[in-house]
């Protein structure tokens, strides 16, 4: 079975047939590949190199801790990845949300819908934990949502802003 | 023995932790090491909490929101006095530093294991602690008087001149504080400040302060006994801090030497013995460049990162804060206390490196903490555990030690590699790459390093994208071939394979 | 450097570990805070094993039996060439006293990590070794020669009078060790130890020796370079065993003090010298209650208790082991190494104290280690791990150190406290016991302590059977609940229970 | 719902009626019972005295480890109660069996069906994790079975002997 992955803008195609043997981008290694009882945990061993991973699926990615560093791994099979393809769906969909990582109570929306902002430049500003948290636009673009204000209390994941790349995405951004 | 300033000690067999997290289980091991019983507390959030089931005994305060349960202070008397504890301890935060909590206490015959009320209320006055210390000889950083109004603070600014920094007078923990750069900035910077205090203390009184540039920020462990006895523990470097959140602490300190090291902590019992000082409490120092030392205040209790200094002293403090509450002499002159190795602490936050560090919320899956030799980890955190908004992001602390800084280095590099915590984003890839920067390896750093000149892009470590893509597409593979001996392929149900998941995972 | 005896010293950067269990992930650590790649071997049990997770490679050996795999040296050879290991380190236990192993190390040029094969034999060798050390002014216990027949032997017994031992030439670890109290019981004794010898070591070779009664069992360890230079470590005490086996080592012992320190120290200096040796090994002797003390024999490789040494004396004993096998200098002369503080070391057993001791294998289902202060875990288990009846049934060691005895005590009663391992029963009442005991405290105890004199009824600590009851009826009834809403109530099912037991588990 | 409960020798009768209370022998105590996310691990406060207990149901018992020491409980709901009342089972039944505790092959059988032993008399020798183990009588009484002899390797839980308490009884046991 092919799948199709992606992880830090890096492409993998990767062919598993056989239990004991993968094949990567046309390479092939010898696997032995263990899920372990504590949740989550995992055990490779490619071509005798030994690796711990904890793998979780949340969301749309597979998220991979190894050697203390988290992967989020996009995974398709070969169906799923010829209809993206098809359909023209970018694995940057979605890019331009701003939600809530965490509950807490907006400070200041240093923004408005139309303003013209650069990836990295604070949009909200957020309590929580204490602490006054800032959040930054996720890439350049204008701000086509701002869905909240200042004093009100947020939820987790909460969609806040949205900034489109380019105006006129407005509509594609908000239907999808 | 009960003093005028709200110094009381006597024996006692039982005590209330007015605290939870990993200091909470820090003192319950305290505790029964040396055979005290104790009384834990816990809001509605922390029912399932370690120290709630480590302690012998376990009362609810209140709903979640610190202040309707671990800050209020007749609930914990009432508990103390329901249960019997004849003392309290408060750990850190919360109501440590709160002189009126101290004298609560006392005025109930209730044993407070810190210093006495009065003690707290100078020292919590920043703008009074510097007087006070000054009179006692004290350097301190040149600054403004308190209570003055947002136009007054900007006049005075231009006479101390910039950097400064706006500090809340009841601040503490970077909370309340603001660096200013230029003029232009610092009435918004004075708005913040307060905004912060008043949501944090209560109170938005401010003041300015020089800012010590290419400073760091170092420490001295004082232990007090009530007989009028004062000794220092070394020092502890804590430079490395984002927003005045320490990071990283150490023992000793690479620049400080025999000399300094005398200096700093005979300057750090002066200041402790002004104010008649009890039990644990620590002299925070700016150093400079040319190692010129600064007051910056006194922590009136128990520091997070008090266990660098009990790995190199060898002396448990914790242990050492119950005997002097208890009324007993310390057991060491300053001439016993010797230093030997090196220990680092990481603190382990929930919160992500690669996204401006936000806090991370959720609940923690999988824990597996490091082991060994040299390692030591404080944690109040366990699997099904919610990092809530409610409480601060730290999951634990991370200490190693060893024969030198290089060995305890490499060590910390092992510790963090082998730390799992799944279900929350940490900051172990921030410690992992500060570890291996050569900054931090040589000792190159100040309070500004982690904020100025350090980035998560730096690391230069091996990256394992590969690795990772196939441990997913494996995974993605097992649990397809589960579902398809289940369901009959089609079209996918999410809701469907997460059960499958579960399901798997059940069946190992 | 290549020695006639069978030493090679020379750099290395990847190592294998022939080995399992907690002692391979204490070599791995090692090698990872040196930056030494590291290279793992497993059985067809160990698959999952930690040392195979956390290694930088590793290969399988064989079938289970250690016979099929981790004792067999041509396959370990092999690997290590096949992965470009330039050294391998034995641990202990297995191939680590072979000198027949270390030999053909050196032929295949791969550093082995211990004395030359030279040193192994002659102290493996239990008659030679006596001869040896003796010729080098080492006090030893009266004995037979090894090879006489059991007729022989049972004339022979009569000279050296009862009680005595009958040993294995190749024994080791209390393994074809028999102690006969009366003539009458020898001959069976004799037969015993030759059977356990022959099925261990191959080898059914015996002897006897005068057993010293009342008699402590210290030990010292010796770090020695290709140098020249032996140094030694301090003391170990490891009196409290069963049939043989230590339960309990701790360091500084109660009964050394400084002089007799120094002059076993030097004794231990001397037999090791006598057989050219380096790197690290330890002198076990016997001390009588007049503190005589007498060679019992030499162990050749690391030992099972080396935390307690490098807890009192800061030195990672791992560490200097690599360093030495590169060809390096030792860093310490004698005048370097203190001692400071107090060590203990529990060793826990997946073995049932309430039913003579019999070892319990099964899954491990939960493990929580103990952590905080003064605390160290060096284990190899995990959920999810098997305790099969192919390894030996050590789980961990639990060790604590601290400023002083009493407070190493009270900390390892709480740490053991702490330790939660479900699945299999282990020995932690015994050691919970034997801490809280009289005659512990006061290390009032001598070799035959735990088997003549103490019993797990002598337990006056607080049994708490109304809560377990408590407990379990609330477990059963919660379990109840749920399986009334979803099965009709009727006849209790068993099968269906468990399921049900499990999917509730699932739901938390 | 009331239980009947035994754990070394002591009874306790329990009652359930609510969440949050419970009465044992008659005397009446305020719980909050919870079960933890790790596996079998439970925490239970009575009267505000905390307890963290791991609990696991193996064959027909409760095994309850708390403060490092492991109990054996049993539970019975009144209806099994009665009706192992009526039948007249105790508790004590079963007791004469010894069974190997773990796999290993049998070295020696210093008993043969007939003798009379007293409970701590060695009637097995297993070797087993590299070890010579003892296995003894469990009680005072008449060897009835022996299923195993030198050189045999068994399993975990195989019967190796049977003791009687009497002779009378040999058939009963056996039925059992």
């Amino acid at each position: 079975m092919k799948y199709y992955t992606q992880v830090n803008n890096q492409d993998f195609e990767i062919d598993i047939d056989h239990e004991d043997e993968i094949t990567v981008n046309g390479e092939t290694y010898t696997i032995d590949f263990q899920t372990l009882a504590e949740a989550g945990l995992t055990s490779l061993l490619i071509n005798n190199r030994s690796l711990e991973g904890a793998v979780e699926e949340r969301g749309d990615v597979w998220e991979v801790l190894m050697l203390g560093k988290l992967y989020a791994v996009k995974v398709q099979d070969e169906r799923s990845y010829r209809l993206a393809q098809a359909r023209g769906v970018t694995t940057e969909s979605g890019g331009g949300d701003v939600k809530a990582p965490m509950p807490g109570m907006i400070i200041a929306v240093p923004v408005s819908v139309g303003d013209v902002v650069q990836k990295g430049d604070k949009v909200i500003i957020l309590e929580s934990m204490k602490m006054e948290n800032e959040l930054r636009a996720p890439r350049d673009g204008v701000v086509v949502q701002v869905r909240t204000e200042p004093g009100a209390s947020v939820e987790k994941d909460q969609l806040l802003v949205v900034i489109s790349e380019e105006k006129g995405e407005i509509e594609l951004e908000v239907e999808e | 023995m009960k003093r005028e300033d709200g110094l009381l000690t006597q024996k006692f067999d039982k005590l209330l932790i007015a605290n939870r997290g990993e200091i909470a289980m820090r003192i319950l091991r305290a505790c029964h090491e040396l055979g005290i019983q104790t009384v834990a507390v816990y809001s509605d959030a922390d029912r399932n909490a370690p120290h709630v089931r480590y302690a012998n005994e376990a009362y609810n305060i209140g709903p979640a929101p610190a202040r309707e349960s671990y800050l209020v202070m007749d609930k914990l008397i009432e508990v103390a006095k329901r249960s019997g504890a004849q003392a309290i301890h408060p750990g850190y935060g919360f109501l440590a530093e709160r002189a009126e909590f101290a004298q609560k206490c006392v005025d109930n015959d209730i044993v407070f294991v810190g210093p006495p009320a009065r003690a707290i209320a100078i020292m919590g006055d920043k703008q009074e602690a510097r007087q006070t210390v000054k009179a006692a000889g004290v350097p301190i950083v040149p600054g403004t008087e308190p209570g003055l109004n947002d136009e007054e603070m900007v006049a005075a600014a231009d006479n101390i001149g910039y950097p400064l920094l706006v500090k809340a007078v009841a601040g503490g923990g970077g909370k309340g504080m603001r660096p200013v750069h230029r003029a232009e900035d610092l009435p918004d910077a004075i708005a913040a400040a307060r905004r912060e205090a008043l949501a944090a203390f209560g109170d938005d009184v401010v003041y300015l302060e020089k800012m010590i540039t290419e400073a760091r920020h170092i420490e001295i462990q004082l232990l007090a006994d009530s007989h009028g006895n004062t000794i220092y523990l070394g020092e502890r470097e804590c430079s490395l801090q984002r927003r005045h959140q320490k990071l990283i602490e150490e023992s000793p300190s690479f620049v400080v030497d025999e000399d300094l090291r005398r200096r700093m902590g005979e300057v750090a019992v002066a200041a402790a013995e002004a104010v008649h000082y009890a039990n644990a409490g620590t002299i925070e120092f700016l150093v400079d460049k040319d190692k010129n030392f600064y007051f910056l205040e006194m922590n009136t209790r128990l520091q997070v990162e008090h266990p660098v200094t009990e790995l190199v002293t060898g002396i448990d403090i914790v242990q050492e804060m119950l005997r002097v509450a208890r009324g007993r002499k310390l057991r060491f002159t300053q001439e016993d206390v010797t230093l030997k190795g090196w220990a680092i602490e990481c603190r382990i936050n929930a919160e992500d490196p690669y996204n401006n560090y936000l806090p991370s919320t959720g609940t923690i899956t999988t824990v597996r903490v490091p082991t060994g030799p040299g390692v030591r980890v404080d944690t109040g955190v366990f699997p099904g555990y919610e990092i809530t908004p409610f409480y601060d992001s730290m999951i634990s602390k991370l200490i190693c030690y060893g024969e030198t800084r290089g060995e305890v280095v490499l060590r910390m590099r092992r510790a963090l590699q082998e730390y799992r915590i799944m279900g929350v984003k940490t900051n172990i890839p921030f410690h992992q790459i500060m570890v291996e920067s050569h900054r931090f390896l040589t000792g190159q750093f100040d309070t500004s390093f982690v904020e100025t000149r350090f980035s998560m892009d730096e690391d230069d470590g091996e990256t394992h994208e590969m690795e990772a893509a196939i441990l997913a597409a494996l995974a993605a593979h097992k649990q397809g071939l589960h579902a398809s001996q289940i369901v009959a392929p089609g079209e996918r149900d999410t809701s469907n394979w997460k059960w499958l998941s579960r399901w798997e995972r059940l069946r190992r």
